[in-house]
């Protein structure tokens, strides 16, 4: 559990990055920060392994204030994972993975060893192990930044907008991946986006913040979608712009779904149900881990 | 004298201007303003062309024509000219030169004032291995290094000269391109270097701690300062000049680059309290 | 140090002399260089040996140059044009990859679409290649003027009149101050043109002096300030 | 023409390649005079280079210094500093030290500069001291810069190491001098050429380990990509190609 | 109208860009190329303008072999907008516009009159035309580059990816911007995208392309996302990750619709209807514009 109190960021330029911040990250939960460009979101993540430090307030994890903390020490034991994956260019693949535990002082063969593991874990081919990471495509990259994330087995894994620069296809292939292997790990998830839809795809917990990091509105998904909080809020959603306003229409085979800004959204299948264990609109248990699991 | 009714179309009809040139070392450039001052005291227009390098940069402007008057030393000009040339007594050194300079020149009288080569040591030195002249070097135990500009090297008066005239072994040379200058005397106070070309009419003499090797068999030439010069010189403009050339006595040139090192003195200061002295302006 | 203060007129006449030698050469280095430089940028071929050129030419030492130089032109060896061709040459031989590197930098997105909405290839180099590469020709010409200064004061030593005579006589004379005073003098020289370059920045390309709002990285920023 | 033929005939000339005086010697002084600065300056500029680069502190002091060392005229400070120590090599190492300080500086630091933020804002987040960073991540993607940096000095060092024989029985530049006061074109010529030999062959050594140094990640997925992707990198690139690798001299 | 007739391009290294294209590209109607990247969308696009020539077959503008066009001239008369703006960062904003006007010989002031009315086309304020365009969002500067697109008032409209770059609340704005204008000018727009969901909302006609320039699927936004031809087009459009495949979920206030991969799509309102003119399901003729003429 990772508890923001009251914490203010202040950058020597005069940037209140963030504005008196308090809230409470559940474990083995993704929590999901979303806003626009500038709203305090990667301060608020590198707060957390204190790669930026609070001007005030304190964050503790699990109970301890990680102010008392050595810096090194605590970003050894947090995974890390950004956008552009941030892979060291020189080293090959296999060695990106094994960096950090060679670093807590794993001898290097065993530290190999379990980076090819790893590699199996983020479903990359062990055969890519001895490329180095700019003879990968960016999805692939992305993966091997995951990997390294994993290395040290952390609780908790930071991921800043890890998917930003790779094209739709592949991101949507990586937000799946995520959703699978947090299924299997139960990690706690800290994950930045500026991208609403994947914020609800992937947020147990979703943190809506306007510039200067103040919170507009924090809940699951289907809370915020069913009520936006204010006017900024339903913009940022989409909600009014119509986006999420749909409606149906039949075209001949079925009922295509249509919003109403006359954008497609899809087809229609199946009855109405409410809202049950399997979709973002309800909280997700780790019961949901089994079925995740065989479809690696 | 800029009355001098002569003046005006003596320099009308040599063209409008005189060029004066002088080397890249502050005595010659001294000389050559002391020329350039007279001149200009006799209604001539000069155009100064200064510190031009040594002679290899210069002689050929010379040659074509594009300098008119330039301050030289017989000797040293002599053997640039023809290196084989005999020299002799300073007369005879001056004759040689006048048969020496092609058609278009011409050297006007020489001064009493000469600059001319030397090997030098240190009065200490000397004392230590009694030194008088040349050939006494044959008493110092110690490997003798030489030092000056680097084309002392190759020089009719050099290393090779000192072995074969005077059967002087030397034990090395080391370049100075300063023409004898403070550095090349700090070397031989350093002991860098034992034996130096220093020119006779250097101010680092002023000091007694150099002592000048006497050079009883004629290995340096003469080098009595000397204006070369162009057929742009007309009667008028050559008496001004042999009259400079008769005041300028050794000592003279020797106070005067004392001045220039010393007092850090300009040329055109140095030469105007000079004329000024002699009441040639 | 009175020896300066004595000899302001001395220090101001060299100045002037040094300053006959190296702005032009400093101008038709940059105007030799281009077609030169764009030469090396479009194609692959004379990029080779354009370069390789310009590399052995600045691997020569300027002594020599300046001495063997009127044989192969004709002009007399302490004439200002002399040197004036030399410290072209130098100047030319740095400019020219700098040229073609400022031409390469030109954001490829840019001329595209400058090609796009109907520039034509010649108005395309001097309207939009050219100005744009500006930032990084003007950081070249930074260096070149700066090393063109300093470099002319080697012709002192084959007589042609400059700072650098400063040198040479104060090194006869045993003047120190006349050596550091001929220092300095080059060293302000240097710094002063540089800064009537960068002044001349200012005015031709206005663009880069505006702060972006959005967080542009404008590629130029790096390469002038480390040249500065 | 006729100074070429004397070029060759002293270059031939059997006589100029023995001896204290001749060719071999002179060539090792040269070069052994080179390395000694070229170490001298990396002493003094490598370390102030890399923390100017680690830090991104003092950087633009140390481009205003650089700037004004670069317009030092290198024959002002030799004649300065002989006149203070005399004659031989001390007067030579301080002026070309001098010399060598600013493109190996700019090397450093730009070599620094050049590495993605990201990448050193990534090696710090998983928990690398600074230590580390400095040691594992930009020394190793710096180098090829840093190289450039050198190898830009030496060319100028080699070049104007020539001056050194202003005040010392010194290296290649003894044959351009003597040359030159005895008007022996030849040896003058000659003497050149031997500089521009030597200048090109350490071009090519130098050239030889910028490549070696290279991580091979580095490069080893560029030709895949033909679009060009790499305008991220490209503006610290530019910078070095004007200060790391082109060639300043400053005699 | 544009036609492609066979047009076949291969780079001289031997990159078979496009491969045996055919297709016609009516007029006044957005046609919009959708695939990945190396699809050669650019490619297809470019040829349009001569930026490059193909290997084989040709194209016809209203009839006229472009081959036989001098490039120049040709591109001079056509609307040309790509991602990043594409701005002379040198000029300011209202000689960018202004440019290829004065590049055809129009007095620079009648150019810069005609630049200003562009700006409030494209809906940019007037106090803008005298800033570089670094001083612009990325938003404004793609408002500016599709001002200089229409600058020379071409009948065919160029798009390359244009809101590629821009963040999605500010690319949501841009591309209704787009509609509204296409309603009021009735270009021909050839746009070039790799989201499938900004094809769909923009396109007339889609053309879906795969890797090498092939065409997968052609039709319009309803009958693709109805009747995917094969499964690349249906992974394309997302139908087979059930991205397109809704069903309902009621969550006390209303129906959410949520798709396979339990992202939630939006809130049903509104009744099922028939496919209309206002929807993309259907063909938009320009009677539809005099509606969308009211909305600037
Ligand atoms: N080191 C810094 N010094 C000064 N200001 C900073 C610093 N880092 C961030 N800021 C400012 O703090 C604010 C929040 O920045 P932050 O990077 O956290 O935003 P973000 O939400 O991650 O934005 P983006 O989506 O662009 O990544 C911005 O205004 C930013 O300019
Ligand atoms: N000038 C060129 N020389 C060689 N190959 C090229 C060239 N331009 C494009 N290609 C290749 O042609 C293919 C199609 O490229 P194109 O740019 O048209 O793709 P695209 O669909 O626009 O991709 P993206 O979405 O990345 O912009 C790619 O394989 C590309 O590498
Ligand atoms: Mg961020
Ligand atoms: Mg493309």
């Amino acid at each position: 559990m990772i508890e923001f109190h009251s914490v203010t960021k202040r950058f020597p330029d005069g940037t209140l990055a963030v504005d008196d911040f308090s809230l409470v990250l559940p474990s083995h939960k993704i929590t999901v920060f979303v806003g626009t460009s500038g709203s305090g979101k990667t301060t608020l993540l590198r707060m957390i392994n204190r790669m930026v430090d609070p001007t005030s307030g304190s964050i503790e994890i699990d109970g301890a204030d990680i102010g008392t903390l050595e810096p090194v020490k605590l970003r050894r034991g947090i995974g890390y994972v950004m956008q552009n994956s941030g892979l060291l260019p020189h080293r090959r693949v296999i060695d990106n993975v094994a960096t950090v535990p060679m670093l807590r002082g794993m001898p290097k063969k065993k530290a190999r060893d379990e980076a090819l593991h790893l590699l199996d874990t983020v479903g990359l081919d062990r055969s890519l192990a001895n490329r180095y990471p700019s003879q990968l495509s960016g999805g692939q990259q992305q993966r091997v930044g995951v990997a390294r994330g994993l290395a040290v087995n952390p609780n908790i894994l930071l991921m800043d907008e890890p998917f930003g620069a790779v094209d739709p296809i592949v991101r949507a292939e990586l937000q799946q991946e995520l959703l699978r292997l947090q299924q299997e790990l139960g990690k706690t998830v800290v994950f930045v986006t500026h991208d609403i839809d994947e914020a609800f795809l992937l947020g147990d917990q979703v943190v809506i913040l306007r510039t200067g990091g103040k919170v507009a509105q924090v809940g699951s998904p289907a809370e915020i979608l069913a009520n936006p909080i204010d006017e900024f809020v339903a913009t940022f959603v989409g909600a009014d712009r119509g986006k999420r306003s749909l409606h149906l229409e039949n075209h001949g085979d079925g009922d295509i779904v249509v919003d109403e800004t006359g954008r497609l959204a899809g087809v229609l299948v199946g009855e109405r149900s409410s809202a049950g264990s399997e979709s973002k609109a309800g909280p997700r248990g780790p019961g949901a881990s089994a079925q995740g699991g065989d479809s690696r | 004298a800029s009355g001098d009714p002569l003046a005006e179309p003596a320099s009308s009809a040599g063209g409008s201007t005189i060029v004066v040139g002088s080397q890249a070392y502050y005595s010659n450039e001294i000389i050559a303003e002391i020329y350039s001052q007279a001149l200009e005291a006799g209604g001539f227009t000069v155009d100064r062309q200064f510190q031009i390098g040594q002679r290899e940069v210069y002689l050929p402007d010379i040659e074509a024509g594009k300098i008119d008057v330039f301050p030289e030393y017989t000797g040293d000009l002599l053997q640039a000219l023809d290196k084989t040339a005999a020299g002799g007594t300073s007369d005879e050194t001056y004759e040689q030169l006048q048969a020496a300079l092609p058609d278009n020149l011409r050297v006007l009288d020489q001064a009493g004032a000469s600059d001319q080569n030397s090997w030098t040591v240190t009065a200490d030195f000397a004392t230590k291995y009694n030194l008088t002249d040349i050939a006494s070097l044959i008493n110092v135990s110690v490997p003798i290094t030489v030092g000056g500009n680097s084309e002392l090297e190759t020089r009719p008066y050099g290393p090779t000269a000192l072995k074969e005239k005077y059967g002087i072994q030397t034990a090395g040379f080391k370049p100075v391109e300063d023409g004898g200058g403070p550095l090349t005397v700090k070397a031989l106070e350093d002991g860098d270097i034992q034996l130096a070309n220093i020119y006779t009419a250097s101010p680092a003499f002023e000091s007694g701690n150099l002592v000048v090797l006497e050079d009883p068999d004629a290995l340096f030439l003469p080098s009595n300062v000397v204006p070369v010069v162009s057929d742009k010189i007309d009667d008028a403009a050559a008496a001004i000049l042999n009259k400079v050339s008769a005041a300028l006595t050794e000592d003279t040139l020797v106070q005067l680059n004392s001045q220039s090192v010393n007092d850090e003195l300009s040329a055109d200061k140095i030469a105007t309290a000079w004329l000024t002295k002699e009441k040639l302006i | 140090m009175t020896w300066i203060w004595s000899n302001l007129d001395l220090i101001w006449d060299r100045t002037f002399d040094h300053l006959i030698l190296s702005v032009p050469s400093i101008i038709l280095s940059f105007v030799i260089a281009l077609p030169f430089g764009a030469l090396a940028h479009r194609y692959r071929t004379s990029r080779a040996v354009i370069l390789t050129t310009v590399g052995l030419l600045y691997a020569i030492p300027s002594l020599p140059l300046f001495i063997v130089l009127p044989f192969i032109v004709g002009t007399s060896i302490r004439s200002p044009l002399n040197l004036i061709i030399a410290l072209t040459l130098y100047g030319v031989a740095l400019m020219v990859r700098v040229v073609a590197d400022g031409l390469g930098s030109v954001d490829r997105d840019v001329q595209q679409s400058a090609t796009a909405v109907g520039f034509s290839g010649w108005t395309s180099f001097w309207q939009v290649e050219l100005p744009l590469a500006g930032p990084v020709l003007l950081a070249g010409l930074r260096v070149v003027a700066v090393s063109t200064v300093s470099l002319a004061t080697v012709g002192a030593v084959i007589g042609a009149q400059s700072l650098g005579s400063l040198f040479t006589d104060g090194f006869q004379r045993g003047i120190q101050a006349e050596i550091i005073a001929g220092t300095l003098a080059t060293v302000l020289l240097a710094l002063v043109l540089d800064a009537i370059l960068v002044l001349i920045g200012r005015l031709l390309m206005p663009w880069t002096r505006r702060s972006a709002i959005g967080v542009r990285v404008r590629p130029d920023t790096v390469a002038q300030e480390v040249t500065a | 023409m006729n100074f070429v033929t004397e070029t060759v005939a002293w270059l031939i000339d059997p006589a100029n390649w023995v001896g204290a005086g001749g060719i071999p010697t002179r060539l090792v002084q040269h070069l052994l005079f080179t390395l000694v600065t070229l170490v001298l300056a990396a002493v003094i500029a490598v370390p102030i280079g890399f923390l100017i680069g680690h830090t991104g502190r003092g950087r633009g002091l140390a481009v205003a210094t650089s700037g004004a060392f670069r317009a030092i005229p290198t024959l002002g400070l030799l004649t300065l500093v002989a006149l203070w120590v005399g004659i031989g090599l001390n007067a030579p190492y301080v002026a070309l030290t001098v010399l060598a300080i600013p493109p190996i500086l700019a090397g450093a630091y730009t070599g620094f500069e050049a590495i993605d933020r990201k990448i050193i804002d990534a090696a710090r987040a998983v928990g690398m001291s600074e230590a580390q960073i400095v040691l594992k991540v930009e020394l190793p993607l710096g180098l090829p810069l840093l190289i450039g940096g050198l190898r830009s000095a030496t060319l100028q060092v080699v070049a104007t190491a020539t001056l050194a024989a202003y005040v010392a029985d010194f290296g290649l530049g003894r044959y351009l001098f003597e040359g030159l006061r005895i008007r022996d074109y030849g040896e003058m010529l000659g003497g050149s050429i031997l500089v521009i030999l030597l200048a090109i062959v350490l071009e090519g050594v130098f050239a030889l380990a910028q490549k070696l140094v290279v991580p091979r990640g580095v490069t080893a997925g560029l030709p895949t990509d033909i679009r060009d992707g790499s305008s991220r990198s490209r503006p610290a690139m530019e910078s070095t190609i004007k200060e790391g690798t082109s060639h300043v001299r400053n005699e």
